[in-house]
């Protein structure tokens, strides 16, 4: 007969639960107002979905470090405390972007908002813990919004890019599966700790299937990370979602990602199988160089940054192969920095989002040629982004690249981070390229008008406020890398 | 006030650039020039605040920028910097000067203010992540010049130019961050400062390492063959002040680079690396002039002949002993200020007939003989005629590497040979012979402006070439400090016998 | 004294920055005059500074130390100016013949449109001339030796509209340059051996060096000499300078710039003492080039170019004499030759103007009737450079002739003797041929006429010396040897043979000069003997150095841009760039865009990760 | 004996309704083996002894998922066979191929397991349902509200995406 | 005697069936058929290895991946509804705009 189990409250540590609750609050809240009274204007979903995201990014410190909560489902480690905060100050920066003159479908809906909020939620959950079952609940959550949210915005790119998504996000979901599987086969338990600690018990024998189990994990979240080659989706959805979106998917979905990969590749890693090393340095130096090679072909600036930013999610991942405590936080310091700038790039886009559909493409060269006449603090915004990006002193994702590289050095990767570095001057051309449509070309197709067509307010503040970060990152480094260190320094990494 | 002369010396030309966004574009010129004016005469402050009896870093401001990491925004000048900073400040403001643009001048100015903001930083920074920050930073600002005022093909020599410049430090900043970590494992604290690094003493094999990764920064930069084909491309793209900041100023910082990083930090590695880097730096000499004497365009002449004099800088920086390091220093204040005046003279005939070959003039002597007897002077200085400035450090820089060895300084002095050459024939074909354009028959002969910016340079030349010794003393100083530093630092046998030991020298004499 | 000296030394600078202000504005007399009276400031101080050195050569040397020029390391360099014997003697050699060129090309530039910038070269000139005798260490000297050779540069070239001009300027500079390597590294070795540039401390460290690298030093500062004296092979430039102006000719290429050379060797006696192998290598080379310059000047049809290569044997006579040890001997004969030669070259000069610069003295002859003065005196220079007692250039000349005799080199000796009598013949045939014979010139419409009367008194103070200094002999002697080495002769017995048969072949050689060209010239079927020919292609070396060094370089020049840093070099750089890029536009193809192949690529990496694993996993439990 | 020979021929049949699935022109065929082998899986399931598993797979597939296939089926009339054109079908059947067979050869590796001690250990005399329930209510708690949660999304989506009022895009009309 | 390694191989086998269709389908319906075969074989291996370690967290997997399925087919079938309406046809091959 079952006993029964009576849990204390205490035993719960319910704060660290509170963060998600309020985001999933967020969400039903604005669904509620929207059964309420119809079509209330979108300005009031973007401000609620502010306030529950300033709550709660709020009440993410209120609990202690290394706690766990809920039958030790939930975890709130260091890694979970940076991940849940730069995915909150993302999502908070990117919705601001909804304040768009211009009005697009997507915000006739106040659903557009609350898959906004459970999808945060659900990230949330996903780095939030070690349970291998929450981490595909939670990634499910969040990419079903996401795939949603992209179909929303109701062209047939958006469309196509939202099958596509699903389609390849659904094999993911199978090769994460059955990698847990294995895994679960291999250890008699679905819980990151736990198995790392039989695996490493058994000498991570039968190693076959250790490298199956491997194998498929690298599969799934080389999917979500993209990696080459499971990077296909990602130019093809960001064409065809709006820049805003595509802008929030480089960042914050990815860093939800990282934190497991993190959690799970740390000790597979250390396992003495070198085939996984091997294999991630592979994937690794691949990525980071061929999402430039491409990059550097593309005639739509927001297709390029999606090729960009597949070189970006290499250039960390090395991070997570060189594994020491300084990779780790490099890595967050690197994604924090990334963040402003990459928001700053795409608000730009953004800004400059008109509703000819005749072309193909939303962004092309051409459009920005001559901007320095036309508008030129455009102009300087978008150049000190693009050199931000290649990776210019003093602006800010320099530091962040440093650092990462001086991590490979440090690692003892010396042609990691050559290549690393030469990497980076191959990126510098397709950054530049814009700079010269700007700069050095005569305007052709727009008298500028164009390029701030679609920038309500909000979206010039936010533009400000990344331009502000990326200049004077420089000064924001040292608390930053004091306080990433601190927390993947007492969470173990 | 003097204690933070270097912080205001660096920024100084921001403040004023970014407040100049206010001027009037119509009255910008003089706005830029006095800006400049300033600068130069905040540079000769500097100069008679600076204590010429002491060889070490002077003036130092050190505030912590990443604590975590070790970066701090250190600047210090000693006599190896000191005049690379007069200079600098001294070829920006006459370039400004003497400007003929007139469109879009007022982004202009302020981008030259901007640059030379990178520029100044670069020599007074004592932080390897700080130097490597001026270092890019410079770039942009050229890159714009290049990009916008520059000539037809200019879009494919600014990129050109950047990438190439930006690989090679990339591989550089890679260099600097082992160099870091080096002494995060020697003393357990992380540290960028170029002070504290100087006390490393590091194993041969890892200073050959560190050495090629610096090497490729400084010697694109230089640039040192093979590594030169970017500069004919800016230059000959380039605006005439473009041209002059580049030449005067931006190549020396690689040669800089050398003397700040390079040879204190990897003594033996420097002695190891010698004879190759003489070889190429001969190749450099020779064959770079070689071009240049083929030729069409005098700017590309002058472009070439610059590449080839950078060959003499290295050579004399890597004799590692006082006289050939303290030479080519001499000879990077030379450079700057010839090279500089040359491309300003270009630049004034380019103004008046819109071409820069040579074919299209001759004869110009007896049309404009003022501009005839300046670019004389000028050109006589680059070939490093004794009393012009430029043979001061010509001499000591061969002398110096005479030391190291004979044959190869005996090849190298060719340098004096073929530099006669190109430069003579290019001066033949563009001032004598009879005038046979018929545009050429009354142009105008050198104009007040230009005067103003030319004058002060051959009187420089001239009175520098007479007397070098304010110059020369204080960079002998600090250089004889700093190869006495190589000499303690040095781990091989070779190394300590191929650096000159001072002390031993200055006994025998 | 030191007043003097400084008087003596920068007066020329100032006559030549005073002119050079008026550089380019059209002729001012005043330039002329001023400058002149500088030189002859200049002159009057050097012959007190000589007063003040002759009265007591021991203890009145003046040295004086200006200022420090270069220090740097060990090293330092002051502007540092010696008047001792030896220089002393070149500044009254330099300042007389200088002064009186000036006054001489008032009037021969006076109808030139260049005439200050004209006079300021030429006083620059005098001054590097002036630094040049007058440093006491060898930067110094190399600091007057560079500025010389801009001087000659400035002045061949002055007529640069005539692209002859330019072309002998630039060579005769670039040659000068290639000497001056050699020189230069003499110095680095002087500098790194003996830790000092000053003659007095490096001579006397000199001593108690490897002899072998005293040979080396020797060497290559006399490369240098070869240089600036045009010795073979370097001595193309010369006959070439005569593109430039008469008293340029007259002034530099004739009394002072080329001896420069001669005075270095001098300067450096105690080294050449101790390396007498180097020496008596220079005395062959000067022996040889005394024949060769001589034979050229026998068949030359340009008045000057005549009197060129008669100043390159000359210029070898005094490398002999320097080369065996006759330091003294040496100088004698480098003032006397300044003083004769200065003044055929101004009388030459004046031919000219009477027949508007034609040069060919076949268009000539008979001029004696319209010009006498400079007949006579040009005649008088011959004799002396003949070697007719009791004219100067007997006195040293035949010292020189002595001294190879007396050294046991006969054959020296014998070739000098031979160059004596080709030396009286071309010189006399050139006076034939201008002053005599038939009036050529009437047929091809010239009104030749005399020069200005002031030009020729000019000249007169020259004539003077020309014939009268060789009896300063013992003075001299005397004088120099308190510093120079004496040289012992032990031909007392035959140097009354020596002097007669020296005379003889001189006498003779005029006198066959007399004979053949007393009426017309030369049959002209000798113009087609081969050796003729040779003889007046110079021997071909000037084709020869076009074909061997100046057109390869020029090609190689071309193919190094066009084909290495083009297309090789920059190549490179580009085709790296270029295949990153046509990676990516070759490869974005697999974008395709279709969802299949988007997820086979995701299966491909899947196929791959697991088939490296399962490899991975077979070689580790087939390697244990 | 029993579960041997169950296991076999489940495993024949489902693999076989699978390959129909994978393989069949006919849409409808597809669906119908899919959901055939949806129950012979649940056999499966109480094979190993999971009831309550097993039953919500017949709910959960048969019953809701076929519907909605069976919906949408219905909606696009796919009595049209859709003909698939193959790129070339080699590279597909070569990798899939390829991973299964490497699958099957790696899986045959034995599981150690030695060291391994559930986590919630079935006892004796409870039903699977009450034991599933009782972990599925502590232990699994959160996952369970997230699931919800992720339901109600899923359900939206569906909504929204379906919804009229997606026909007319706000995003292709100008100037709004 | 069935192992647990029987199931495993079984699992294997239907999620490369899963795999086959999901590879090969250009119809996107059936395309999904395919990925739910592929979890269901996931689905079979946990239950199985949870009876093998007489452990419920398997089966809780298990349930979980039916309760995904079941959604993804809800957002699929969505998504396919709106693709149909734009452009009558399920066919993934009408779907290449972007490229490159």
């Amino acid at each position: 007969m079952l006993t029964p189990v009576d849990v204390s409250f205490e035993s719960l540590h319910i704060e660290t639960l509170i963060p998600m609750l309020i985001a999933i609050v967020g969400g039903l809240v604005i669904l509620v107002a929207d059964l309420a009274k119809k079509d209330l204007d979108k300005s009031l979903y973007v401000m609620l979905a502010v306030t529950f995201l300033l709550l709660d990014l709020g009440s993410l410190f209120q609990t202690d470090i290394n706690q766990r909560g809920f039958f030790d489902v939930l975890l709130v480690d260091g890694l979970a405390m940076l991940g849940q905060f730069i995915v909150l100050i993302g999502s908070l920066a990117f919705v601001m972007l909804s304040f768009s003159r211009k009005n697009f479908h997507e915000y006739l809906y106040a659903e557009y908002f609350a898959f906004y909020m459970f999808m945060v939620a659900g990230l949330q959950f996903m780095i939030a813990t070690d349970n291998l079952i929450l981490i595909f609940v939670g990634l499910e959550t969040s990419s079903l919004a996401l795939y949603t949210m992209i179909a929303m915005h109701n062209r047939h790119t958006a469309l196509e890019a939202s099958i596509k998504y699903f389609t390849m996000g659904a094999l993911s979901a199978g090769l994460y599966a059955f990698g847990a599987m294995i895994l679960y086969a291999l250890s008699g338990s679905v819980e990151i700790g736990k198995i790392a600690e039989v695996l490493s018990a058994s000498g991570y024998e039968p190693m076959i299937l250790v490298i199956v189990a491997t194998a498929f994990m690298i599969g799934a979240f080389g999917f979500k990370m993209a990696l080459v080659p499971f990077h296909t989706w990602v130019p093809d959805v960001y064409e065809g979602s709006t820049a805003a979106l595509a802008g929030f998917m480089s960042i914050v979905p990815k860093i939800a990602a990282l934190v497991v990969i993190m959690r799970l590749f740390e000790f597979l890693l250390n396992s003495e199988i070198l085939w996984v090393e091997v294999m991630i340095y592979a994937l690794v130096v691949l990525t980071m160089t061929l999402g430039n090679i491409w990059a550097l072909v593309q005639d739509d600036v927001k297709r390029m940054l999606a090729y960009s930013s597949i070189s970006h999610a290499g250039f960390v991942m090395a991070a997570v192969l060189i594994g020491t405590t300084h990779a780790n936080s490099a890595l967050f310091v690197y994604w924090l920095l990334f963040l402003f700038t990459n928001l700053g790039a795409f608000a730009m886009l953004w800004a400059s989002r008109t509703k000819d559909n005749s072309a193909r493409y939303d962004h092309t060269f051409e459009k920005f040629s001559g901007l320095i006449k036309t508008s030129p603090i455009a102009a300087f915004m978008i150049a000190i982004f693009m050199l931000s990006l290649a990776g210019v002193p003093p602006f800010s994702l320099f530091f962040g690249k440093m650092y990462m590289i001086s991590s490979a050095v440090t690692g003892g990767y010396i042609t990691l981070a050559i290549i690393m570095a030469l990497n980076s001057a191959i990126a510098a051309y397709y950054y530049l390229k814009i700079i010269f449509f700007m700069f050095f070309r005569e305007p052709l197709v727009n008298d500028g008008s164009e390029v701030m067509a679609n920038a309500g307010n909000s979206v010039r503040s936010v533009i400000g406020i990344a331009a502000l970060f990326t200049i004077f990152g420089i000064f924001l480094v040292n608390p930053i890398m004091e306080m990433v260190t601190y927390f993947v320094y007492t969470s173990g990494y | 006030m003097s204690e933070h002369i270097l912080s205001i010396l660096v920024f100084f030309p921001l403040v004023a650039g970014l407040l100049g966004i206010l001027v009037d574009k119509d009255s910008i010129r003089p706005y830029a020039i006095t800006v400049a004016g300033i600068e130069f005469l905040l540079s000769l402050w500097l100069w008679s605040e600076f204590d010429m009896s002491f060889a070490g870093m002077q003036f130092i401001e050190s505030v912590p920028l990443i604590d975590q990491f070790g970066i701090s925004y250190t600047l210090g000048v000693d006599g190896i910097s000191l005049f690379l900073i007069i200079m600098t400040t001294f070829v920006t403001f006459i370039s400004l000067g003497s400007l003929t643009i007139t469109n879009r001048v007022k982004e202009l100015m302020l981008t030259v203010l901007i640059l030379e903001l990178t520029m100044v930083g670069v020599f007074v920074a004592l932080d390897a992540i700080l130097f490597y920050l001026f270092w890019e930073l410079s770039l942009v600002p050229m890159l714009y010049i290049i990009g916008v005022w520059g000539g037809p093909n200019r879009l494919y020599a600014g990129i050109k130019f950047f990438l190439y410049t930006f690989t090679g430090s990339l591989i550089m900043l890679v260099g600097m961050l082992y160099m870091a970590y080096l002494y995060y494992q020697a003393t357990g604290t992380w540290s960028f400062s170029l002070l504290e690094w100087y006390r490393l003493q590091l194993p041969f094999d890892l200073q050959l390492w560190l050495f090629g990764a610096f090497f490729l920064g400084f010697a694109i930069k230089v640039p040192m063959f093979p590594f030169h084909t970017w500069l004919p491309y800016a230059h000959g793209q380039a605006p005439t002040i473009g041209s002059v900041i580049l030449a005067a100023v931006l190549l020396k910082m690689g040669t800089y680079g050398f003397v700040r990083f390079s040879l204190p930090l990897f003594p033996d590695a420097s002695v190891a690396f010698m004879v190759p880097i003489a070889v190429l730096s001969i190749i450099m000499i020779i064959y770079t002039a070689m071009v240049a004497y083929a030729q069409e365009d005098i700017k590309q002449v002058v472009a070439y002949s610059s590449v080839s004099h950078m060959g003499v800088i290295i050579l004399g920086t890597f004799a590692l002993n006082v006289e050939g390091i303290t030479g080519s220093i001499f000879l990077m204040i030379s450079h700057g200020i010839v090279s500089g005046a040359l491309f300003l003279l270009v630049g004034v005939i380019y103004d008046r007939r819109h071409t820069k070959l040579m074919s299209e003039f001759g004869g110009l002597a007896s049309v404009m003989p003022r501009y005839a007897t300046i670019f004389g002077i000028m050109m006589m200085a680059s070939v490093g005629l004794p009393l012009t400035i430029g043979f001061v450090g010509e001499f000591l820089s061969l002398l110096g590497f005479y030391q190291q060895s004979h044959m190869l300084t005996l090849v190298a002095g060719i340098a004096i040979i073929v530099g006669a050459i190109y430069m003579l024939s290019a001066y033949k074909k563009a001032f004598f012979g009879n005038v046979t354009k018929e545009e050429n028959k009354n142009l105008p002969d050198v104009n007040k402006v230009e005067l103003f910016s030319l004058v002060p340079l051959v009187v420089l030349v001239v009175v520098l070439g007479l007397y070098p010794k304010p110059i020369l003393d204080p960079v002998d100083k600090s250089v004889t400090a700093m190869v006495q530093l190589m000499q303690a630092k040095a781990v091989t046998e070779d190394g300590k016998n191929r650096i000159a030991n001072v002390l031993v020298t200055k006994e025998a004499k | 004294m030191e007043n003097y000296l400084y008087i003596a030394l920068f007066a020329p600078l100032l006559g030549s920055l005073t002119a050079a202000l008026f550089g380019a504005r059209p002729k001012t007399l005043f330039t002329g005059l001023w400058t002149s009276a500088l030189l002859a400031v200049s002159w009057i101080s050097s012959i007190i500074l000589f007063m003040h050195v002759y009265a007591d050569p021991m203890a009145n040397t003046v040295h004086v130390k200006l200022i420090d020029w270069i220090s740097a390391g060990s090293l330092s360099i002051p502007f540092g100016f010696v008047v001792d014997q030896v220089s002393v003697t070149m500044m009254i050699v330099v300042t007389t013949v200088s002064t009186m060129v000036h006054v001489y090309a008032i009037g021969y530039m006076s109808h030139d449109k260049g005439f200050n910038r004209f006079f300021s070269w030429l006083s620059a000139f005098v001054f590097s001339m002036m630094v040049l005798v007058m440093s006491d260490n060898f930067a110094g000297l190399f600091i007057g030796w560079e500025g010389v050779g801009l001087c000659s540069w400035g002045l061949i070239g002055f007529w640069y509209h005539k692209e002859s001009a330019s072309w002998a300027a630039n060579e005769a500079f670039i040659m000068n340059r290639i000497a001056d390597l050699g020189m230069l590294i003499g110095i680095f070795l002087i500098y790194w051996n003996t830790g000092t540039l000053q003659y007095s401390e490096a001579f006397a460290a000199m001593g108690n060096l490897d002899h072998v690298l005293l040979v080396t030093i020797g060497a290559f500062l006399f490369v240098g000499a070869m240089g600036k004296s045009a010795q073979f092979p370097l001595h193309t430039w010369l006959a070439d300078a005569m593109e430039g102006p008469t008293p340029v000719s007259a002034l530099i290429h004739a009394a002072t710039m080329v001896t420069a050379g001669v005075y270095l060797v001098i300067r450096a006696n105690p080294l050449y003492d101790m390396i007498p192998e180097v020496g008596y290598f220079i005395a062959s080379l000067g022996a040889f080039v005394a024949m060769f310059a001589a034979t050229m000047a026998l068949v030359n049809r340009d008045i000057k170019r005549v009197i060129a290569y008669s100043t390159l044997s000359q210029l070898g006579y005094m490398f002999v004499a320097a080369g065996l040890g006759a330091y003294w001997v040496a100088l004698f004969h480098l003032m006397t030759h300044a003083f004769f030669k200065a003044l055929l070259f101004l009388g030459a000069g004046n031919v000219m103007h009477a027949m508007d610069d034609e040069l060919d003295p076949f268009k000539m002859g008979g001029l004696y009737k319209v010009m006498k003065p400079t007949a006579i005196l040009m005649i008088l220079a011959s004799v002396a450079l003949a070697g007719i007692y009791p004219f100067a250039g007997f006195f040293s000349k035949d010292k020189i002739l002595e001294v190879a005799f007396n050294g046991d080199h006969y054959i020296l000796w014998g070739v000098l003797w031979v160059t004596a009598g080709l030396t009286a013949f071309y010189s006399f045939r050139l006076i034939m041929l201008t002053f005599f014979g038939d009036e050529r010139y009437k047929k091809l419409g010239f009104h030749p006429h005399e020069a200005y009367p002031y030009m020729l008194w000019a000249m007169a103070p020259l004539a003077v010396l020309a014939t009268i200094a060789g009896f300063f002999e013992h003075a001299f002697i005397d004088f120099v040897t308190t510093l120079l080495p004496t040289y012992e002769f032990y031909t007392h017995h035959v140097e009354m043979i020596l002097i007669a048969v020296t005379s003889a072949i001189a006498i003779l050689g005029i006198a066959t000069a007399v004979i053949i060209y007393k009426n017309g010239m030369l049959h002209p079927k000798w113009m087609e003997r081969p050796c003729y020919k040779l003889l007046s292609n110079q021997y071909y070396i000037p084709q020869l150095y076009d074909t061997l060094f100046s057109k390869p370089y020029k090609e190689l020049s071309t193919i190094f841009w066009k084909q290495i840093d083009l297309k090789v070099v920059d190549a490179t750089v580009d085709l790296v760039a270029n295949t990153f890029f046509s990676a990516g536009s070759s490869s974005r193809g697999v974008q395709s865009g279709n969802l299949s192949t988007m997820l086979r690529w995701m299966a491909l990496g899947m196929a791959l990760l697991l088939t490296f694993g399962f490899i991975f996993v077979v070689a580790a439990t087939l390697l244990g | 004996m029993f579960e041997t020979i169950a296991f076999y021929l489940f495993s024949v049949l489902t693999i076989a309704a699978f390959i129909v699935v994978v393989t069949t022109k006919n849409a409808l065929y597809a669906l119908s083996s899919l959901a055939a082998g949806m129950i012979l899986i649940s056999g499966f399931f109480f094979l190993l002894n999971a009831d309550f598993l097993g039953v919500v797979q017949i709910v959960v597939y048969t019953g809701a998922v076929m519907a909605l296939y069976a919906f949408g089926m219905m909606f696009f009339d796919t009595t049209t066979e859709l003909r698939e054109v193959q790129g070339n079908p080699r590279t597909v059947f070569v990798l899939s191929g390829l991973i299964s067979l490497l699958l099957v050869i790696m899986l045959v590796a034995p599981i150690a397991g030695s060291n391994v001690t559930a986590l919630f250990p079935m006892q004796e005399g409870v039903g699977n349902a009450e034991a599933v329930g009782m972990v599925l209510f502590t232990k699994y708690l959160i996952p369970f509200e997230v699931a919800a949660v992720m339901l109600l999304v899923a359900m939206v989506a569906g909504i929204v995406l379906a919804s009229k009022k997606m026909d007319n895009s706000l995003t292709l009309e100008e100037d709004a | 005697m069935i192992t647990l390694n029987h199931y495993l191989v079984l699992s294997g086998l239907l999620f490369g069936i899963g795999l086959v269709g999901v590879l090969k389908r250009k119809n996107l319906l059936m395309l999904f058929f395919a990925t739910e075969i592929m979890l269901n074989a996931v689905n079979i291996g946990f239950t199985a290895i949870s009876n093998h370690y007489g452990d419920l967290s398997g089966q809780m997997f298990a349930f979980f991946i039916i309760a995904i399925a079941a959604s993804e087919v809800a957002v699929g079938l969505g998504l396919l509804v709106l693709m149909y309406k734009r452009k009558t046809s399920v066919n993934l091959d009408t779907l290449t705009t972007m490229k490159g």
